[in-house]
């Protein structure tokens, strides 16, 4: 045999089978379908392959990217190469989570489900709010989701959307606006950061902070401003800024939305990630998606359970508050490991560390001549934006990447430069260096 | 003799389920540990800084370890037993897989990295939408959608985008009443309404009911090929005949698509948009909730609407994002989707290859229809007439008069050793039992668990107290979801 | 409530414990593919051919899977719980420690490569050694024994070769009577004879017993320090003028470092040769027996004798095996070692660094001096004067009375949860129980397994038959070992 | 915190501990320790790191290595680079395994048990002989265990050695030799290939077969003179041969030893491998190490236990038939579960798929100019002994590794080549056009 099978028939197996149902061959499991749309050839895919072969041929695939542990990634936009902890995917990656479906049968599936609960309690935790759910796709769905909760929520259908979020989550809001019903209205900004906006009979404000540019908004102001007006606030946050910025619920968001990637996810090339929502008890029976409740056994023991379903599509259907099923589970339980790895403690000095990194990676940078901040004199946390005088963006980067250095992305003719816990001094020193050449 | 399922609880032992990391936590402990800092500190404006320290448990990597170790004991998965959740796939999840998914060129990639310097995750994809489009009989394909119903919308999102281009915005999306619960779901947030076509006696979609279903104002009909029931629309091509006779386009939702594995393609049924769940068909693992992977097929007329971008090769022989799409819908997953995931998909494609998966199909439809062959005595089929293809749905409504439930010999199944089948849906069916065996189970295995099906049904009628109490063998027994709901604790 | 240890036996499932793979078999069932054959196929003498193809299982991958998954679980480890098996060491084993030994460029080198295609792991050698021998206070150390026993036959066979090249053969070694088994076992295969000299009343060795055996023919005395009863020859300078005195030379069994490391160094106390448990003070995963590392280190003088080769770097930095050794007692290992292990060592010593070396020995020393103040009151210590070290052997003699013997104690503990303390070991000590919790569980593990210790203490009185009867909570309970070496069925 | 620390021991915990034990302070543990050899001084090894540093530093190190996925590995000499499935360390690598001891405690270890006891069941499937044990160190010791096993039960002292055994081996018994007090003597060979010897008052014929030069002896003759003259017949030999070559107990080996390497574990520069050792039933009781045994329990259930333990050292203390205890269990776990993914079937393909690479191979290499055969005329099996008219072996060995080959060892001025499953036909030609290169 050279093809990878995972059915284990013997051809013994399959002609007793075939006998007790009274068939002569595979072909007559298919007797009943009309023979127009039965497929009359081989699927033109090649014959199967040894697993030996086929890793070889992956391992050859994967051998044409240049991956984050060659080059020196201060790539941001979204997505961080901050460090995963060996004992995160040692314990996330064990086979009864990974091979087990959602905990329909709670008996069966108390693991899940109550990794699921204590990740729910840490996003609260972390984010000052009262309910998460057990997570949703991305960061670009959990806006969204966001802000079909608050039109739900305040029955209003207009969206206000900072011209600081990040552009892939207002792309996201573009395309599900079309089927929802709402064309997001951006608020501008100025220097880099959102206006206090004078808010109308909006559904929401939407602001990220840290903004697209790392830049810190004002968020207290804007927030205030957007329910005072009775629009929900929604903060798109960064998990990995709140050991040293004021969490969502000191900021007095309704609903704080993230991309969960940086919680002790890989970088995979963009998933899977998972998407956090955290928000206020007022809107618990809007919340999206699974959500796991403690309860109590026959027994009266405590166990876990899959509650408020009724507003879930399986129970709810139409009127379900959204259709997802499937989540990003596994990479929840991930970054519950993760949490409680980092701790309170880890997770102020993994703050403290991205920013004095970001900070002093600005300030050498800048230095390089030709090279300015694209936003001067505003705060920023972990991620700031470059301007250049004599290079585009775009070239800088690529040419960066031949010198072994990942940045960006490239927005609004600026290109971004971010800084985890994982960067060293000497990186940021020899980056400049290749900067200095590049721009030269 | 039989034992709980899951590891035991420790009396005496202060790690004892069900102790939340939280009941571990001590002031002071911790398991995380930093360089110290090479570069000058800098303060955030005080305006800006928190103030009181999330609340995290503080625990040690011990704890941690020992923590996770013992709910993942807790936990049922494929890798555990048998798991014939019906609707699921529940197939065997190759471990290759899972060492192709961690190299690091492929687990190590920063999405915003440029093109020249992932040119073989490019082309990984580009290989698999091939292939994908060559299961479906489609043209192009996206990968943006992170699961089914990600897939559903993006689907509707296509279909809407492609009737406004036309000038003909249309009001309605014709679904089965055996449809599952995202489907309705999905239309509404793409904006439609659903229109609900019947099942007939046959357990198929009612032509006739249909007929008069399908007006001016029809975007077009979602469906799932074999149906939710298990069983083959046979007359698809009138039902796409129909749809397509009223301007409608066909949605094949993918779901129940390891049935037909190289045996019958979406396309050449006539369906326009095809959604694939890579962890039901592909044997990506489901991870307990998730994560999955739900590319979207679709054909050459509606390939201008994918999402965008989408990977193209191009001359000179290198692969790229092409994100020149005018007609796009725009983004539905804010990166490329679930990578991580395509890649343990590509290695299912391409190491089972296409003679492969066609074996798959067969022995998937071989496998439930034998084993809808041996429980059908003490549980009925839904619909006796229509053979079973990679499931069947079962009656418990035999039981009743014992006053036992769908629910209670899906609980004894478990004292029995068993993963249940899916109870309760589809929702046309009363009292139901929805068996997917899958294809890498053994002839042994569903023998056996055909025996412990047909001694749940003699205990119904004989001792029907161990149905109702059941289970009684895992850690804990029967929760009070109603109570879950009420007193609202979802956060410690 | 009190549940089984162990993953559940399933009724009515084939794959219940304990099948055996042998019992799920098939024939003509398989896991295993390979690339078809591009090169001609080759006859091999048909007088050389096999026969009948070998009898082994025929079974699926998924099988394989669900089996071992299962296995797995039915298995206790430092994951799990608390596992207090005293002179073991069981500490919890670093994660990160795994994520070194399975990259590529450690786990998949050939042990024939040229060196310059290894430095690094030459290097990570080099390092290792020299951190060793700081924490021993040695001159050079070897890295081909694969377990501490290896590492005890190695040192003496370095004495053997020591003492032949002076010239004065010498036929005897001594050991106290609370040695390890390993002890006088690798003195019989070193080609000596065993002289036990006496433990007194403090549980150390008794110094004028230790005088009148030593005479010209004593090659060497080997002891562990602290001694197996958990504590500190605290006459070891002594004890080393004694034998060094008599020209004899001093061997450090290792299995006991844990408690002294960064405070006390064997060289500092007059050893002359020691090995090391990487399985047990350096917290390599001891794999259910199996593998640990026995690096051997020794003074200067007996550097020659080491086996060969050892890791040297030149003087151009590079790193390389020097093979011209010619008084080395040659080649204890087929290669070098289990390097894999000693990659996790690297990770162990140089993640904690010295400055935490010596916090984990305070803290093993913490532990079990303060687990022995809260249990001594039911389970006396075998020598109430000396404090204990990392480890305390009480006894379970005031039980007797009951009808009671320490193995009813360690079986009634897994009735509560944990993995039992070692038992009747050492020999000089009656009703032994021999506990080392390890410097890497908490107070409240310590105080919860006290608990237990004294609530079994208790039973013992009250209900002797939860001791005698006991575990009740485990798959299996008490096994007829009388019966395993009768009736002796050791392969399917 | 700046290094690794896995005491989880807060401030208070220590106070309080210190307290309960009427100490002071840490030091007061050490109190009664002589001072003259208490350390005065910190240890002179470097502080902690973080997990981020070590690992940083470990792949710096691991990048320093050429390993088997960037070489081309033809190289042998009793470790070879056969494929490992993925399954078979997702299975062994579980840390339930992975973190448990010796299993002492049956009732809490039957996992490790069973798994030991199918591993011996499958070595006795694969060699044909009775009994089997829970695994030596590898193969080296294997050998030694091997000889003593034959001594003690013939009570004879001579131990005779074909002097076609890896030198490996060799060395290991000279060295054991000189505690246990017997020196090895070599068996002469002739052509590569022992000669049959008259066999005099000797315990044991040790022969590797195929031998160190990957030769097919004359195993059944010098079997047969060894068990005329009352000698153990000692078989060593290659477990991936028995696919194609007859096993030792059909070759009427009395003791039959092997590196278990090639079963599913990696190369890992040397170790840990395991020993693999099997016997027939009149041996039993003088095997060394641990056995598990079949048994049940008190309520008849079967189960498994360590077994005539009254050979072990625990025990017997200095009249053990070994001093061996901690052993290589993980690894014979590892082994069993390629074995059983290998199967019957697969066994065959492979061990064909060796021979005819290896044929293929010195076909291709011999057609080189100035390279020939060491051995010419003799069957071979997976590897062969190649000689150069105008280079040494070393050379030729140093230049194919800068060229991206991995060939050898040396072994008596020839150069050994060895083929795995894993070559395929492209690598085999480029290699021949490599050695063309080398040696011209
Ligand atoms: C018939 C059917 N359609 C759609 C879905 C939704 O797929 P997903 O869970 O991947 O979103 C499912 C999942 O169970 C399904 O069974
Ligand atoms: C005191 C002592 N010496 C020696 C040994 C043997 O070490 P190993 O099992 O690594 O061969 C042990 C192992 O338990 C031990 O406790």
């Amino acid at each position: 045999m050279s093809g990878l099978r995972f059915a284990p028939h013997t051809e013994d197996d399959v002609r007793g089978m075939l006998e007790a149902l009274g068939l002569s061959s595979l072909d007559d499991l298919y007797r009943h379908i009309p023979g127009q749309v039965l497929l009359d050839r081989p699927l033109n895919i090649p014959s199967g392959v040894s697993e030996m072969e086929l890793l070889a041929d992956l391992s050859d695939l994967s051998g044409h990217n240049r991956h984050t542990d060659d080059l020196v990634s201060f790539a941001g936009g979204g997505a961080y190469d901050h460090y995963v902890p060996a004992a995160v995917w040692s314990l996330a990656g064990r086979s009864e989570f990974q091979t087990s479906y959602t905990p329909y049968q709670p008996e069966l599936s108390q693991g899940v489900l109550q990794a699921l609960f204590e990740y729910q309690s840490m996003i609260c935790d972390l984010t000052g709010l009262e309910v998460s759910n057990a997570s949703l796709y991305d960061g670009a769905t959990a806006v969204v989701e966001a802000v079909s909760l608050a039109r739900a929520a305040t029955g209003r259908d207009r969206v206000l959307v900072a011209d600081t979020v990040d552009p892939r989550y207002v792309e996201a809001l573009r395309t599900y606006g079309r089927g929802a019903g709402y064309e997001p209205e951006l608020l501008p900004s100025r220097g880099g950061r959102a206006v206090v906006p004078v808010v109308g009979h909006v559904a929401c404000v939407v602001l990220q902070h840290p903004n697209v540019f790392g830049i810190l908004e004002r968020a207290r102001e804007v927030f205030a401003a957007a329910r005072a007006a009775g629009a929900r606030a929604i903060h798109v946050f960064d998990p990995l800024s709140l050991g040293v910025l004021a969490p969502p619920g000191e900021l007095d968001a309704d609903i704080a939305v993230a991309e969960g990637q940086v919680l002790g996810n890989h970088l995979a090339y963009g998933g899977p990630y998972l998407g956090v929502i955290a928000a206020r008890m007022q809107d618990v029976r809007r919340m999206p998606g699974r959500i796991v409740g403690e309860t109590v056994d026959v027994d009266g023991r405590p166990g876990y359970v899959l509650t408020l379903q009724a507003r879930e599509q399986h129970i709810r259907r139409e009127k379900a508050t959204s259709n997802i099923c499937t989540n990003q589970t596994l990479m929840a339980i991930a970054a519950a490991v993760y949490l409680a790895w980092l701790g309170p403690a880890g997770l102020v000095e993994l703050g403290q560390a991205c920013a004095a990194k970001a900070a002093y990676a600005a300030e050498r940078l800048t230095a390089v001549p030709g090279v300015r901040l694209a936003h001067p004199d505003v705060p920023f946390f972990k991620e700031f934006a470059l301007a250049f005088d004599r290079r585009g963006p775009a070239e800088v980067r690529d040419r960066l990447a031949d010198r072994g250095y990942l940045v960006g992305p490239v927005f609004e003719e600026a290109l971004l430069v971010a800084c985890t816990e994982r960067r060293s001094r000497q990186e940021i020193d020899d980056l400049a260096r290749a900067v200095g050449e590049v721009v030269a | 003799m039989t034992e709980p399922v899951g590891a035991p609880v420790r009396v005496g032992d202060p790690e004892a389920f069900p102790r939340t990391l939280r009941n571990l936590a001590r002031p002071g402990r911790r398991a995380s540990a930093f360089p110290p800092l090479d570069v000058p500190p800098t303060e955030l404006p005080s305006d800006q800084r928190r103030e009181r320290a999330a609340a995290l448990p503080e625990v040690s990597e011990r704890d941690l370890v020992r923590h996770y170790t013992r709910l993942a004991q807790r936990n049922y998965g494929v890798d555990t037993g048998f798991y014939p959740l019906g609707s699921c796939s529940m197939k065997y999840n190759p471990k290759v897989a899972e060492t192709a998914a961690s190299l690091p060129g492929f687990q190590r990639l920063h999405p915003h990295q440029p093109e020249h310097t992932v040119q073989g995750v490019l082309e990984l994809l580009w290989r698999l939408e091939r292939a994908l489009c060559e299961v479906t009989g489609m043209a192009r394909a996206t990968f943006q959608p992170a699961a089914g119903a990600s897939g559903e919308l993006t689907g509707l999102l296509i279909m809407r985008a492609f009737h406004s281009r036309n000038g003909d915005p249309r009001r309605r999306i014709v679904i089965p009443d055996s449809a599952h619960g995202t489907n309705p779901a999905s239309v509404r947030m793409a904006g439609y309404e659903v229109a609900t076509v019947p099942s007939d006696a046959r357990g198929l979609v009612d032509l006739s009911a249909l007929e008069k279903l399908v007006e001016e104002d029809v975007a077009g009909l979602m469906i799932t090929n074999p149906n939710t029931l298990g069983l083959f629309e046979e007359d698809i091509l009138e039902i796409a005949r129909t749809i397509h006779g009223a301007g409608g386009l066909l949605y094949y939702d993918g779901a129940n698509l390891n049935a037909i594995l190289g045996r019958v393609r979406p396309g050449d049924m006539g369906f326009d948009i095809v959604h694939m769940n890579t962890h039901k068909t592909f044997a990506t693992p489901h991870g307990g909730g998730g994560p999955g992977a739900g590319p979207v097929a679709v054909a050459e007329r509606l390939a201008p609407f994918l999402p965008s971008p989408v990977v193209e090769r191009r001359e000179d022989g290198t692969f790229g994002w092409d994100r020149d799409r005018p007609e796009s819908i725009g983004r539905i997953h804010g990166f490329h989707g679930n990578v991580g995931v395509l890649v343990r998909a590509y290695a299912y494609v391409f190491g089972n290859g296409g003679d492969g998966l066609r074996e798959v199909g067969e022995r998937a439809v071989l496998n439930a229809r034998y084993l809808a062959e041996r429980v059908r005595s003490a549980f009925p089929l839904a619909h006796p007439d229509g053979p079973a293809m990679h499931e069947f749905v079962s009656t418990a409504k035999p039981l009743r008069p014992h006053g036992v439930r769908a629910m209670d010999v899906a609980k004894r199944l478990i004292d029995l050793g068993y993963y249940p089948s899916t109870v309760y849906f589809p929702l046309v069916v009363e009292e139901a039992l929805m068996v997917e065996p899958t294809e890498t189970e053994s002839k042994e295995t569903l023998d056996a668990f055909a025996e412990a099906m047909l001694r749940v049904a003699r205990e119904a009628e004989e001792e029907p107290d161990l149905l109702r109490e059941a289970p009684v063998t895992t850690p804990i027994r029967r929760l009070d979801e109603a109570l879950a709901a009420r007193s609202l604790k979802i956060c410690w």
